[in-house]
């Protein structure tokens, strides 16, 4: 079990190697940052210190040594707009993305998994094909296509409920909304294809031979082994929190940690960008992690050696 | 999942199943594949059927409805803010948004499959690498990728397709992958390769086209996906840049007047809508009769 | 006294497409009934469909008999209860046919909670003695473990110690040994013949092996295209067969010893469920077809005492043995 | 059909190592798939290779076949050594050997018709002109029991036995000189299996071919066989003439193999083997089968018994007791004979 634990936790930490990289290989290759920083028109010595400030001058491994050690310290940099350090900035917003993705998650998991379960036990049934068109609705439709339409509907034309904004729980409702719906169709949909999997496997026909009543064996049999391939999608759902909204936040203009990117990409505040790109990347690397042991607890195959296949 | 018991197999066909197996097309499916035809001849005759250009201005009567509500014949769909006609700018996002997708569709195909067949080719030290960067895309969201990406480089079109193109390689290069080493280990490809055939043989006579069909299939599947990403990051004003036009930034542009003019953004929301919708479908009717084990 | 188990008119249908087309069979109280065909003929449909545990959009008709009272689409409860209780089934591929998150003890203590009522240690302690029953060595350790840690042959085992657990009247195995090496299968196929002998319970086996089937089953029925076609004791079958399939399916099987010459193969193929020939599905590949047999399907008649073959020629004593041996 | 005594194929000592993990983490365990095989192959001539699953039947049909290396010993086909797989010599080769499969639908490319992949081999060798390949395709097809209108139809519109007969077509269409066949009838009807049997004898009757008929049905080699070896974990235990081997088998293990056919009309009277076949990763030491065997004695367990002639009857046979070497002893305590 041991060693299954620390393979995944080397390819874990490969991943978070591979995305700074990525980051810091992406950021040289976009031009010099000086310039990015500093605007095109600047005198020279000012750029010259600039330069000399941020030790561009120096070898390139150099700074990427440096570059390394200031994650480690969590010095990510300063916004180029308000001189706040990076993290600072980003660290205020997590709160307001959870509150939306938070309840969204729950929502996804509340309605999803049991219509995708209800679909698939009741196969070709009114429920399954609403379940499966839903689905694809919920799969096809852009999450502002669905936000501004919840707005148009129930901000607009009834009024009940306010567009954008942050001040109560009640401007949470449509993003909340906006999120769940299309995770709902799509875990439905996942789920709904990994009961009948597990529903026309042969050990569900010696459970009847068996004696076991339908509904028992569904529960007992089907439910554990159709969890294995649905605790991905819940691991991806899971790792995406803080990366699951940002369109959503722009729609409704909810300060969140998504918002704070877009207007961070459009002001090419590089700083802020990285540390929103390596705290997402660390969020679903862990998630990713989660889900592996989770491989391990639910399938027992996973911890012990199967019997030798012979050739 | 078999519906016939396993013990009572069927003897294998040795005529033709009766007609009956062969479903003939159900009606959604038609309907879908009417729409992407409708769509592809605007994408093609896009100058042809815009009755204005596109960024043509007409303030006299801007923000005016459509027809239906009281708009004028001149603009079917209404105009916009500045007067711009919604129907002409409709159709040129049209072609624009097909094209992004169709260019990143194909530059992720090419690439996950000719970097499946290495990895399967090749198998050992390639097949690791190759499998570690499937496994490093699949745990990151593509947006935040994408955002990184445009942040650091600006904003270029033909740099806009490739990184679209960048979604969802891996997927190809996994199945690539799967369905070569399977067909190679002990399929057909491993007879025709005792038959004494050169591996380009084994690879583009047979292993290609069979894999075709299901590449096809999963390029349905994915295709809406570039969609909404292009029309997400549009939205956002971080895709296709003014003064070009895409379905996604008119959505964005016509956040503004939601309140009152709310037909600036529906026009290109229901295009956006019904065209994943319509290629989804026939994604999933092609996949049950191509090639059903691919979920 | 009414047999244990009564098939009359069994058909069952998938989409339209007819597996079973009226099957007739008798099982008696412990006795060994031998079920053969080749693959399609329906044998294990026959059983699934008796026992209720075809899909959903299979139409079943007929009748079905256990100890007289009708159980062919009885209520859920009533199946139930007599599945495993009364009438257990084995299948053809152990490793998935047990439940692969699952340990061995809890697939079997499940079974003794439902039919006999047992809970806990003394539930534990009973699926130990099945375990060590059915010849499993170190059944105490083998409890805790799961099916993948398991060989085919220790699998079956399980299986059959799941059987064992509702003490049942009748077991039904499905093709029990076809996914097993030969000497395995020869470890399997004895362990029934004791289990048999020990508790007088009846077996049904259903295979596509002649041999294995001549072995265990003092009663064996041949199946074609979804029907009976033969049924008789096991000893006159292999003597004297009076159906042609059942001779052809004979002389295609190799001969042990003795000269060596070409096999006397059955020309064509089983025919399509969609595209069944007029008359007797095997008149196209009968040596012995005659215009007549494409006019009806032939009924199971009686050709000699307890031997009954749906032909409306069937081969006359002596002719087989020349057939056989030509 | 000329049977010189020049052997055509001779592999000698083959052994085939593959690392296996044991469970998603184990260590990497090394399991000897064959162990020191030697087998000889002559023009018009059929060696049965019988084995339960694991004793590497099919890994040395590969390696004669030259499909996958030996990690030592070697096979040489017509005095010249195997060349290395996906050499140009090794390709051209390949017209003079050829394979048939166990799953003839997985054989086929499931999107080309018959006659297309039975002119294949056609192709890539060279034989023949554009012009004549129809007629030789009508001919390969005629030969082996298919209609000549059945080269438009695919491999999912033919039943398993027709689908077999496709791939012996296009076996044969380089006229190869051997031809091994692994599993060629298991996937098989009773009835499908005699026709595909009595076509390969035709076959190797018409053509002299050279046939090593790998099966795990004692009854099919017997049919097909001239001569037989026995395998078990990856060595051949006994090899002999099919009658007497099956007659009287005189290694314990092939003895509970031939007992353990089941045949209409024998009751009883059958060698049952207790445990299963060990771990091939966990290989017993000494004989294999000492574990597992009635007449084991201590040498069993101690020495690896050679594969060579009993002095009786000249029969190659590896048993220490079978050799007279040993007193049969009465197999060794319980717990040994417990599987791994």
């Amino acid at each position: 079990m041991l060693r299954f634990l620390g393979l995944r936790l080397a390819r874990a930490l490969l991943t978070m190697v591979l995305v700074v990289t990525f980051a810091f290989v992406v950021l040289r290759l976009s031009g010099d940052p000086a310039l990015l920083i500093m605007s095109a028109d600047a005198p020279p010595e000012a750029i010259a210190a600039f330069r000399q400030a941020w030790g561009l001058n120096d070898p390139i491994w150099q700074q990427y040594i440096r570059y390394f050690a200031a994650i480690f310290r969590g010095d990510l940099g300063q916004s180029m707009r308000d001189g706040r350090p990076a993290i600072e900035l980003v660290a205020e917003r997590i709160p307001a993305t959870l509150a939306l993705t938070l309840p969204a998650l729950a929502m996804k998991l509340g309605i999803g998994i049991p219509a995708g379960i209800h679909a698939a036990l009741h196969r070709n049934s009114f429920a399954d094909r609403a379940v499966m068109l839903l689905a694809v609705a919920g799969f096809t439709v852009p999450s502002f296509v669905l936000g501004l339409l919840l707005v148009l509907v129930f901000a607009v034309q009834l009024g009940w409920l306010p567009s954008g904004g942050q001040e109560s729980w009640r401007h949470a409702v449509l993003p909340v909304l906006t999120l769940g719906i299309g995770g709902a169709a799509v875990l439905a949909r996942f789920t709904r294809s990994a009961m009948l999997e597990v529903l026309g496997q042969p050990y569900m026909r010696t459970a009847l031979a068996k004696g076991v009543p339908w509904a028992r064996a569904v529960r007992r049999h089907a439910l554990p082994n159709a969890a294995i391939p649905t605790v991905t999608i819940v691991g991806f759902m899971v790792g995406s929190l803080l990366a699951g909204a940002v369109v959503v936040e722009s729609v409704f203009s909810w300060p969140g940690v998504g918002r704070l990117l877009v207007v961070a990409v459009a002001n090419r505040d590089l700083a802020v960008v990285q540390c929103i790109l390596l705290l997402v990347a660390a969020t679903m690397v862990s998630a990713n992690l989660a889900v592996d042991l989770l491989y391990g607890v639910l399938d027992p195959r996973l911890r012990s050696a199967p019997r030798e296949a012979t050739a | 999942m078999s519906d016939i018991p396993l013990g009572a197999m069927p003897a294998p066909a040795v005529s033709a199943p009766p007609a009956r197996r062969q479903a003939r097309l159900p009606a959604l499916v038609v309907l879908a594949l009417g729409w992407l035809v409708l769509m592809l001849l605007v994408a093609f005759a896009a100058d042809l059927l815009s009755p204005f250009p596109y960024t043509a201005l007409d303030l006299r009567n801007r923000l005016s409805p459509p027809v239906g509500m009281g708009g004028v014949w001149l603009h079917p769909l209404g105009t916009d803010e500045l007067g711009r006609d919604v129907l002409s700018r409709l159709i040129t996002s049209i072609r624009m948004s097909l094209l992004i997708a169709f260019g990143a569709t194909a530059i992720s195909a090419v690439l996950g499959v000719t970097l499946g067949f290495l990895a399967a080719h090749f198998r050992g030290l390639v097949e690791h690498a190759v499998l570690a960067l499937v496994d490093f895309q699949a745990s990151m969201p593509f947006l935040i990728l994408a955002l990184a990406v445009l942040a650091f480089f600006g904003n270029a079109l033909p740099l806009f397709i490739c990184l679209l193109g960048l979604n969802g390689w891996e997927r190809y290069a996994r199945i690539a992958r799967g369905l070569a080493v399977s067909a190679g280990s002990q399929g057909y490809a491993a007879a025709v390769k005792g038959l004494g055939a050169s591996p380009w043989r084994v690879y583009g006579r047979h292993v290609l086209p069979n894999i075709a069909s299901t590449l096809i299939v999963s390029m349905t599947l994915a295709f809406p996906e570039i969609i909404l990403l292009e029309s997400g990051l549009s939205f956002l004003g971080l895709g296709v840049q003014p003064p070009m036009t895409s379905l996604g930034n008119m959505v964005g542009y016509g956040r503004e007047y939601l309140t009152r003019a709310p037909w600036i953004l529906l026009a290109p929301s229901s295009v956006i809508v019904m065209t994943t919708l319509s290629v989804s479908l026939v994604g999933d009717w092609l996949r049950d009769r191509l090639d059903p084990t691919l979920r | 006294m009414p047999p244990l188990v009564e098939i009359a008119g069994l058909t069952a249908t998938f989409d339209g497409v007819p597996a079973l087309r009226g099957v007739d069979l008798s099982v008696g109280r412990g006795e060994a009934v031998a079920l053969v065909g080749e693959s399609g003929c329906g044998k294990s449909v026959t059983w699934l469909a008796a026992l209720g545990l075809l899909p959903g959009k299979a139409r079943v008709a007929g009748s079905v008999r256990l100890d007289g009272q009708e159980i062919l689409n009885a209520p859920p409860a009533t199946l139930d209860a007599l599945r495993g209780g009364r009438v257990a089934m084995i299948f053809q591929d152990p490793a998935s046919s047990l439940n692969p998150v699952h340990r061995i003890g809890r697939q079997i203590t499940e079974a003794l909670a439902l039919h006999r009522g047992l809970r806990g240690a003394a539930a534990r302690e009973e699926a130990r003695r099945l375990l060590d029953r059915v010849g499993m060595p170190d059944s105490r350790r083998r409890l805790d473990a799961y099916p993948h840690e398991l060989s085919g042959g220790q699998n079956q085992r399980v299986m059959i110690a799941m059987a064992l657990a509702g003490s049942p009247e009748l077991l039904v195995a499905d093709e029990p040994t076809t996914a097993l090496d030969v000497t395995i299968q020869a470890q399997i196929l004895e362990l029934l013949a004791e289990i048999r002998r020990d508790t007088g319970m009846a077996l049904v086996l259903i295979s596509h092996d002649l041999g294995v089937v001549a072995e265990t089953c003092e009663r064996v029925c041949v199946m074609y295209a979804g029907r009976i076609v033969e049924e008789t004791a096991a000893a006159d079958l292999f003597a004297a067969p009076a159906h042609p399939y059942a001779a052809g399916l004979l002389a295609a099987l190799p001969p042990i010893d003795g000269p060596r010459r070409p096999l006397a193969a059955i020309p064509g193929g089983v025919p399509e469920p969609w595209a069944m020939p007029p008359g007797c599905p095997y008149a196209p590949r009968c040596p012995r077809r005659v215009a007549a047999c494409d006019e009806a399907v032939p009924r199971l008649a009686t050709v000699a005492p307890a031997h009954r073959a749906a032909c409306i020629r069937p081969l006359p004593e002596g002719a087989a043995r020349e057939l056989l041996s030509a | 059909m000329s049977v010189n005594d020049e052997p055509l194929l001779h592999a000698q000592d083959l052994v085939r190592r593959y690392a296996v993990r044991r469970g998603m983490f184990g260590r990497p365990a090394e399991v000897r798939a064959v162990d020191g095989v030697s087998l000889t192959l002559r023009r018009g001539q059929t060696l049965g290779l019988v084995g339960e699953s694991g004793c590497g039947k099919s890994t040395t049909g590969r390696m004669v076949l030259g499909l996958e290396m030996p990690d030592s010993g070697g096979v040489a086909f017509r005095n010249e050594r195997m060349p290395p797989p996906g050499t140009p010599e090794w390709r051209r080769l390949r017209a003079r050997m050829a394979m048939v499969y166990q799953d003839p639908l997985g054989a086929l490319d499931r999107r080309l018709d018959i006659g297309v992949q039975v002119a294949e081999p056609l192709e890539i060798h060279g034989i023949g002109t554009r012009a004549d390949r129809p007629a030789r395709v009508e001919a390969l097809l005629r030969s082996v029991g298919l209609r000549p209108d059945q080269a438009r139809s695919f491999p999912h519109e033919l039943s398993g036995g027709q689908r077999q007969r496709a791939v012996l077509a296009r076996a044969l269409a380089t006229a190869p000189d051997l031809l091994v066949c692994d599993e060629p009838i298991s996937a098989l009807d009773v009835s499908i299996q005699a026709q595909v049997m009595n076509l390969l004898s035709e076959v190797q009757a018409r053509t002299g071919v050279a046939m090593l008929f790998i099966s795990h049905d004692l009854r099919a080699v017997r049919q097909m066989s001239h001569r037989v070896a026995v395998m078990y974990l990856g060595r051949v235990v006994e090899e002999g003439e099919p009658d007497d081997v099956l007659r009287a088998p005189a290694h314990p293990y092939a003895q509970a193999l031939v007992s353990a056919i089941p045949h209409p009309g024998r009751r009883g009277g059958r060698i049952v083997l207790k445990g299963d076949p060990p771990n091939p990763a966990a290989r017993p030491t000494g004989c294999a089968f000492h574990p597992r065997c009635a007449v084991a004695a201590a040498v069993c367990a101690r020495d690896v018994p050679a594969l060579k002639p009993r002095a009786a009857d000249r029969r190659l046979v590896a048993c220490h007791v079978a050799q007279g070497e040993a007193a049969p002893g009465a197999g060794l305590p319980r717990h040994a004979l417990e599987a791994a």
